[in-house]
């Protein structure tokens, strides 16, 4: 008899939709089915049946094809690795449990890593700009219960975030919300005319680059000082009336996202926009959150900031201290400099997401990926370690966007003999410990 | 004053952190004590006598002490970091840190520098004759106190996010700067002689921006006031006088609400 | 099994009433015994002092907020990030240490417990998951319920049963240890941008005032009969002339009895209360109400109290008070954080410089040593820095001396900068109370642990207790002459038994101990009303799902649960 | 009509992309929705070209073959864009301002009709351009 798991959780985006069901086949093994999740989240529990899954570590060989070897073999290799390389790169997290990245800083600790998430190249100048100006925010149940403004600039959550603005932003029902979306006034602020543009009572077109300079204007126009006629191609009289309408709001909101991090002045972009807030808090309630995009790229921050004081690209590197400055143990920046002597790939494809430049400096090193699957950073590997899916084959701690945290599930079981990344990096770390007490390093 | 000459011997293969290569650190010793003096590269730790040769003896003191740096050091970081009395001359390119929470003495920069030099700056006279790297005087991650005093002077270019938070001291760019100057300033002087890309002055609260060349875009919160003859940096020029960022939130002094300046050259 | 004799020692313990007395201390696994093997490790504590191990009262160390605080400041660890030769971890962070360094710290100051003073409901598992990454000191957190909707709501019909009743759900799901209360009323006002500064604003929508949930959440608490009272930080934080406020609140107390099977005897501990007692109309009259205030708190023996002392340090101040962080951010401009949590809670997060040249921080200094210097009874008044509002708790050894050496806090005194205005503003200069090691004991150690409801087992040397003994550097007999001797003698434990086990010594951390997560299960009658309400706001207007909501005990390492049956309640 | 014309790049996430990385990254789903460039009409129209033609686009580190399609999420002319992937950074230019973050939005491209040119693999690419696959 097939069964249904609820309350599941998705491994796939920063939003954490916690009321998915799972439908599993009466061994535990199979999904059969998903409900409530979006396009994206279905796909993803989905593929753990694909065939042809990778379910031992694999090599690469001289001629560039991939032989199985046990985990043993890779756990070993792995370790010396990690020993020898005088600075690693260890990178990736966003996509497993609390507790795996928990065992991971341990061993970034004994071997010198450089322990950096994927915030790196998303929500990064975020972090930046929060360590600079700070960011008035809330959980997203509050924007639910209370928003009556909601602008979403630069961020697509049609696209990135399906259910983002059902359960929380748009269309939802709250306490102080009874109305839903006629309750609610949503701007978008974009280059482009984008599907949740679509959703919006009114999209503000920006010239691609110029939402600093437009984001200053807001400032400056709630200051009733004089604006040029237009800024970033958008009339000074709209921004007055857009202005003048957020600060007789209720409770109003700003989501951001990869338009504001990725684009020219990165993190200047979003503390601009973060002073804005604090701006508007002196006539309303306004808050600001990240559309983190990871689904647990959130939750690194956290215990590398709880262990160590920082929310990403922490250097562990001389092994007594920990640093952080972003544009140096940033991986990007590490990559390019060709800073690191090897590279340890976790949860996450940079050989997909970042720049060829950085990959190809990537892979002259010795690497390890450890990943469910095949993927764009396996194939550019030494060894590829397939592990659990964290959120499907095993449970473990995740943070939402708004930083709360929520306890995955695991609804089947992983294939056989495969172990969790947790298992793994533990059974790396007590490696790592026999190859030092041998005076490895 | 007593000289020490390093000449780098080997360039190391990941970048070596020279925290102990400024006159505070030398003094006192001699030759053969600063080689013993620690380098790091990784969790590597070695010496600088790995690196350098060494030659000459510090002064008793850090303010007796001149240092000359020769050979490939494009590969080093944090030489003269924190320094605070004495010289340095560096005939070579450096790589990030140099010069950073430095408070006094002098320190001379022959070829580039990478990012985060001059950082946090306290005092004491930096030049650099080639060109700088982003976030150059500008204050470490989360600090809202950039760059503080001395004179820090770029005869090139320099990149973006120059003098971020800062709050005094003069920092003079006799090239171009790239995107983000002055962002969040609190104090002090800029003077670019060359063109400033866009987003001069974003957030500005206090201090003052001069600008001999173009700038690429106005920022929206910057209000012309009328124009003035000035000299700066020993040129005589009729400059326009803008009070700005108007959406910044400025201190009041005796019920005058105190504006940042920006200059620019007609 | 482990056996040691702490031999010699001076020992101060006011559970047994001993003040100085050389005393032999034995110790068997990991409780205090009569007596011992003659196998038994001799620890030589001549000419030392011995007490029990410290029980931090109030402390934000773990949880969202601290870790906000934590990651928006790299400024504050970015030259202080080191680790020690042994078995220790990276410790980093000046004003808001690493979860290790948080351990490792409370640890060599003699600290065996510290309370997170403020967990909201829905980050409760992110609280946890600190608690379980800091080394050896026990922890317990208290969930917050002063703007909880369903409290709201509850209390504006009196309902004390129902609000008993989620309360012990809420400990149960969140592994929480009691009652704590944040600006009752005024953060959920914020959630508006407003505050209630008086204990009778009216929270907007809910209809009840202030001085309603206070009373409404004491009733509850002693309904349940809790180990610890309700632990409040009053409304009106922070403000000139808010001692009235004080004063009402602490007077909302009387007459309400203490019920309980722990040794409780108060019913309302005001917490931080330095940043309660002001006088004056604004900042330019600002003077002491810490007398006021303490004349008060020593005729009323339901109440206890702790200081909030202000160490004169560049800190990151962070509260549950939203309202007053926003407001310190419109006055020194720095960095703002603020997290609004659906249905329960907000907190802010703001650096800030105690600068000892400005006469307002100086006199926020003289009111919280003033406070501790007033009170009779040091087991109802606790030294707290309110960590980090107020200061790090790092800076407990120098608040130490400031009240334990007269002479060491007036050149503290009279070598402020505006020197003539904190001594007129303040009474600090007319005292010459010296704490003594006894009185220090109850404040640190067996006050706190009855305060908390753990006096049966913490806090004391008695045979029965639990082996968490500090033995100090201190000899009484020839007590340190300077300021600094004594901060020295109190940063660096000579000894610390943790369960009976050597975790420090001589300020080196020798083994993490066994570490403990205190909660507390509270049995009530089945309420049908209770779960239902639970029920259709998790539906409606929570963002998690019920059974998303738990947090589940293997998230509470070697959890020490104490249970209360209040079913014939 | 050109033989090339210069836009301004952005890559951007899309739930076709989005769903395709969860079916893997060696899915035709993923192919498909990666391997394309969002053009403006006018743009396509000065270019010559109809839509669904392969064309080449060469930032200042790189070159990569992708197919022009219109898009239901508007552009303005002179904008393009193409989904996060390999394909797409395959273009990005590394430089990241110190902040770690590259410059994925907002960059210079030549873009020119390559009508018979082959896509590339997802693997492949990157394989190629890591110099792993031997010729």
């Amino acid at each position: 008899m097939p069964k249904e798991v609820t309350d599941v959780i998705c491994p796939f985006c920063g939003t954490l939709c916690d009321d998915l069901i799972v439908t599993v086949s009466d061994d535990n093994k199979t999904i059969l089915g998903v409900k409530n999740a979006c396009a994206i989240g279905a796909e993803k529990f989905n593929h753990q049946r694909l065939p042809g899954r990778v379910k031992r570590p694999r090599m690469r060989q001289a001629d560039g094809t991939y032989k199985e070897i046990t985990y043993d073999e890779a756990i070993d290799w792995t370790a010396n690795m990690l020993v020898k390389s005088r600075k690693t790169l260890m990178y990736g997290w966003a996509s497993t449990s609390c507790q795996a990245m928990s065992v991971g800083h341990d061993i970034a600790e004994k071997v010198g890593g450089i322990v950096d998430n994927c915030a790196t190249v998303c929500h990064g100048s975020s972090l930046i700009a929060i360590e600079d100006v700070g960011v008035p925010s809330c959980t997203l149940g509050e924007v639910k219960n209370r928003a009556d403004r909601v602008i979403f600039w630069g961020c697509n959550p049609a696209h990135a975030h399906p259910r983002h603005m059902s359960r929380y932003s748009i269309f939802p029902r709250g306490f102080f919300t009874v109305k839903g979306h006629k309750g609610r006034k949503i701007y978008t602020v974009d280059c482009r005319y984008t599907d949740t543009a679509k959703c919006s009572d009114e999209f503000i077109q920006v010239q691609q680059g110029y939402d600093y300079e437009l984001l200053n204007a807001f400032r400056t126009a709630a200051r009733g000082e004089v604006l040029p006629d237009t800024v970033g191609g958008v009339p000074k009289e709209k921004i007055y009336e857009i202005v003048e309408d957020l600060k007789t709001c209720r409770f109003g909101i700003i989501f951001f996202g990869m338009g504001l991090t990725h684009t020219m002045g990165r993190n200047h972009n979003i503390d601009i926009a973060i002073n804005l807030t604090r701006d508007m808090n002196d006539y309303t309630k306004f808050a600001i959150m990240a559309m983190r995009g990871h689904w647990n790229v959130t939750g690194s921050g956290q215990v590398l900031g709880w262990q160590y004081g920082f929310p990403y690209a922490v250097d562990l590197s001389r092994r007594d201290q920990a640093r952080h400055q972003t544009g140096e143990t940033t991986s990007v920046d590490l990559l390019n400099r060709s800073e690191v002597e090897a590279c340890f790939y976790i949860a996450t494809d940079p050989g997909a997401h970042f720049p060829i430049d950085a990959m190809k400096s990537s892979a002259k090193k010795p690497t390890v990926t450890v990943d469910p699957h095949i993927n764009c950073t396996t194939e550019i590997s030494d060894i590829h370690i397939p592990v659990a899916m964290v959120g499907v084959e095993v449970g473990g701690c995740a943070y939402r966007m708004d930083n709360v945290p929520i306890e995955t599930r695991k609804v089947v079981d992983p294939p056989e003999g495969m172990l969790t990344d947790e298992e793994l990096l533990t059974k790396i770390n007590h490696r790592v410990d026999e190859l030092l007490a041998k005076g490895g390093a | 004053m007593k000289t020490v000459t390093l000449t780098v011997k080997n360039v190391p293969e990941l970048y070596l952190e020279c925290e102990n290569v400024n006159p505070d650190a030398f003094a006192g010793k001699t030759a053969d004590q600063i080689a013993k003096l620690g380098g790091y590269q990784g969790k590597e730790i070695s010496t600088l006598g790995d690196y350098f040769t060494i030659a000459g003896e510090a002064g008793a003191t850090a303010a007796d002490t001149k240092i000359i740096v020769n050979g490939d050091c494009t590969k080093m970081k944090y030489l003269g970091a924190k320094m605070s009395a004495g010289e340095m001359v560096i005939n070579s390119t450096t790589d990030m840190y140099t010069g950073s929470w430095m408070t006094g003495g002098k320190l001379l920069v022959k070829g580039n520098v990478h990012s985060f030099c001059g950082l946090a700056m306290k005092g004491g006279e930096f030049t650099i004759e080639g060109d700088a790297g982003n976030y150059l005087g500008a204050a470490y991650r989360g600090d809202w106190r950039g760059m503080s005093g001395g004179v820090l002077r770029v005869k090139g270019n320099a990149g973006s996010d120059v003098a971020t938070f800062m709050t005094g001291g003069e920092m003079i760019v006799e090239g171009d700067v790239d995107i983000h100057i002055g962002t969040h300033m609190e104090g002090g002087k800029i003077i670019v002689k060359g063109n400033a890309n866009r987003r001069v002055g974003g957030q500005l609260v206090k201090g003052e921006i001069y600008v001999f060349g173009n700038i690429n875009v106005m920022m929206p919160g910057f209000k012309p006031t009328g124009e003035v003859d000035l000299q700066v940096d020993g040129t005589n020029a009729k400059f326009t006088e803008y009070i700005g960022d108007l959406g910044e939130r400025h201190p009041k002094r005796k019920g005058e609400t105190v504006y940042g300046k920006l200059f620019l050259k007609q | 099994m482990s056996e040691y004799i702490i031999k010699n020692g001076h020992v101060f313990d006011p559970v047994q009433g001993i003040k100085g007395d050389k005393k032999d201390i034995f110790v068997k696994d990991n409780k205090i015994v009569d007596k011992v093997g003659s196998g038994a490790k001799v620890i030589d504590a001549s000419g030392k002092t011995v007490m029990a191990g410290a029980l931090e009262v109030h402390a934000h160390v773990a949880g969202p907020k601290v870790n906000a605080g934590r990651w928006y400041r790299p400024e504050d660890k970015h030259f202080d990030s080191h680790k020690t030769a042994g078995i220790t971890r990276i410790e980093g962070g000046k004003s808001i240490p690493t979860v290790f360094k948080t351990g490792y710290e409370y640890a060599r100051m003699g600290f065996t417990f510290a309370m997170e003073a403020a967990m909201p409901p829905l980050y409760a598992r992110h609280v946890h998951e600190e608690i379980h990454d800091t080394p050896i000191i026990d922890e317990a957190a208290l969930p917050v319920f002063g703007n909880n909707w369903f409290i709201l709501e509850y209390l504006k019909n009196q309902e004390i049963e129902n609000t008993a009743a989620y309360i012990a759900w809420v400990l149960n799901q969140t592994k929480g240890y009691g009652v704590k209360v944040v600006n009752p009323g005024g953060t959920e006002a914020w959630a508006w941008g407003l505050n209630c500064l008086s204990i009778h604003d009216p929270v907007p929508y809910f209809d009840i005032t202030p001085a309603e949930i206070i009373t409404g959440l004491m009733a509850a608490n002693e309904y349940l009969g809790l180990p610890h009272s309700m632990h409040l930080h009053q409304n009106n934080l922070g403000n000139p002339g808010n001692y009235t406020t004080t004063l009402e609140s602490l007077k909302l107390a009387e007459g309400v009895k203490a019920k309980n099977n722990f040794g409780r005897e108060q019913v309302l501990h005001s917490t931080h209360l330095q940043f309660h007692s002001y006088k004056g109309t604004n900042w330019g009259d600002f003077e002491s109400g810490a007398k006021e205030v303490m004349d008060y708190v020593n005729r009323q023996k339901n109440l206890t109290i702790d200081t909030g002392n202000v160490t004169l340090d560049e800190t990151t101040t962070m509260t549950a008070d939203g309202p007053f962080e926003h407001h310190l951010n419109s006055l020194n401009h720095l960095k703002w954080i603020n997290v609004d949590v659906e249905l329960e809670t907000a907190a802010g997060v703001v650096p800030f410089i105690y600068d000892p040249d400005n006469a307002v921080f100086a006199s926020q200094w003289a009111v919280g040593l003033e406070l501790a210097l007033y009170a009779k009874d040091p087991m109802r008044c606790f030294i707290t820095t309110d960590h980090p509002n107020a200061g790090p708790f790092t800076r407990y050894p120098r608040v130490y001396a400031w009240l334990m050496s007269e002479k060491y806090r007036n050149e503290r005194l009279n070598t402020f900068k505006k020197a003539d205005k904190v001594i007129s503003a303040t009474t600090l200069a007319n005292i010459d109370r010296e704490i003594t090691l006894y009185e220090l004991a109850a404040m640190t150690r067996a006050g706190p642990a009855k305060c908390l409801g753990l006096s049966k087992d913490y806090g004391g040397l008695k045979p029965g207790m639990n082996a968490d003994i500090a033995i100090y550097n201190i000899n009484p007999d020839k007590f340190p002459s300077t300021g600094p001797e004594i901060e020295k003698a109190f940063a660096q434990v000579a000894y610390l038994f943790k369960d009976g086990k050597i975790c420090v010594e001589e300020g080196k951390i020798v083994d993490m101990g066994k570490k403990h997560t205190f909660w507390v299960d509270a049995k009530v009658k089945e309420n049908k009303q209770v779960m239902h309400d639970v029920r259709e706001k998790f539906l409606r207007y929570y963002s998690v799902n019920e059974n998303n909501y738990s947090v589940p005990e293997s998230y509470a390492p070697h959890q020490h649960i104490i249970s209360v049956d209040a079913t014939q309640a | 009509m050109t033989s090339k014309i210069t836009l301004n790049m952005i890559t951007c996430r899309t739930i076709q992309q989005g769903v395709g990385m969860e079916a893997g990254k060696t899915s035709q789903k993923y192919f498909d929705a990666c391997t394309i460039i969002h053009m403006h009409p006018e743009d396509m129209k000065k270019l010559g070209i109809w839509k669904n033609t392969n064309v080449r686009v060469t930032s200042s580190v790189g070159s990569v073959i992708v197919k022009a399609v219109e898009t239901r999420e508007d552009l303005v002319p002179g904008l393009a864009h193409i989904p996060m992937g390999p394909w797409a950074n395959h273009i990005v230019p590394a430089y990241t301002y110190s902040t770690g973050e590259p410059c994925f939005k907002g960059f210079p491209v030549e873009v020119e009709v390559a009508m018979n040119e082959r896509i590339m693999g997802a693997v492949e690419i990157v394989q190629d351009a890591c110099g792993l696959i031997r010729k």
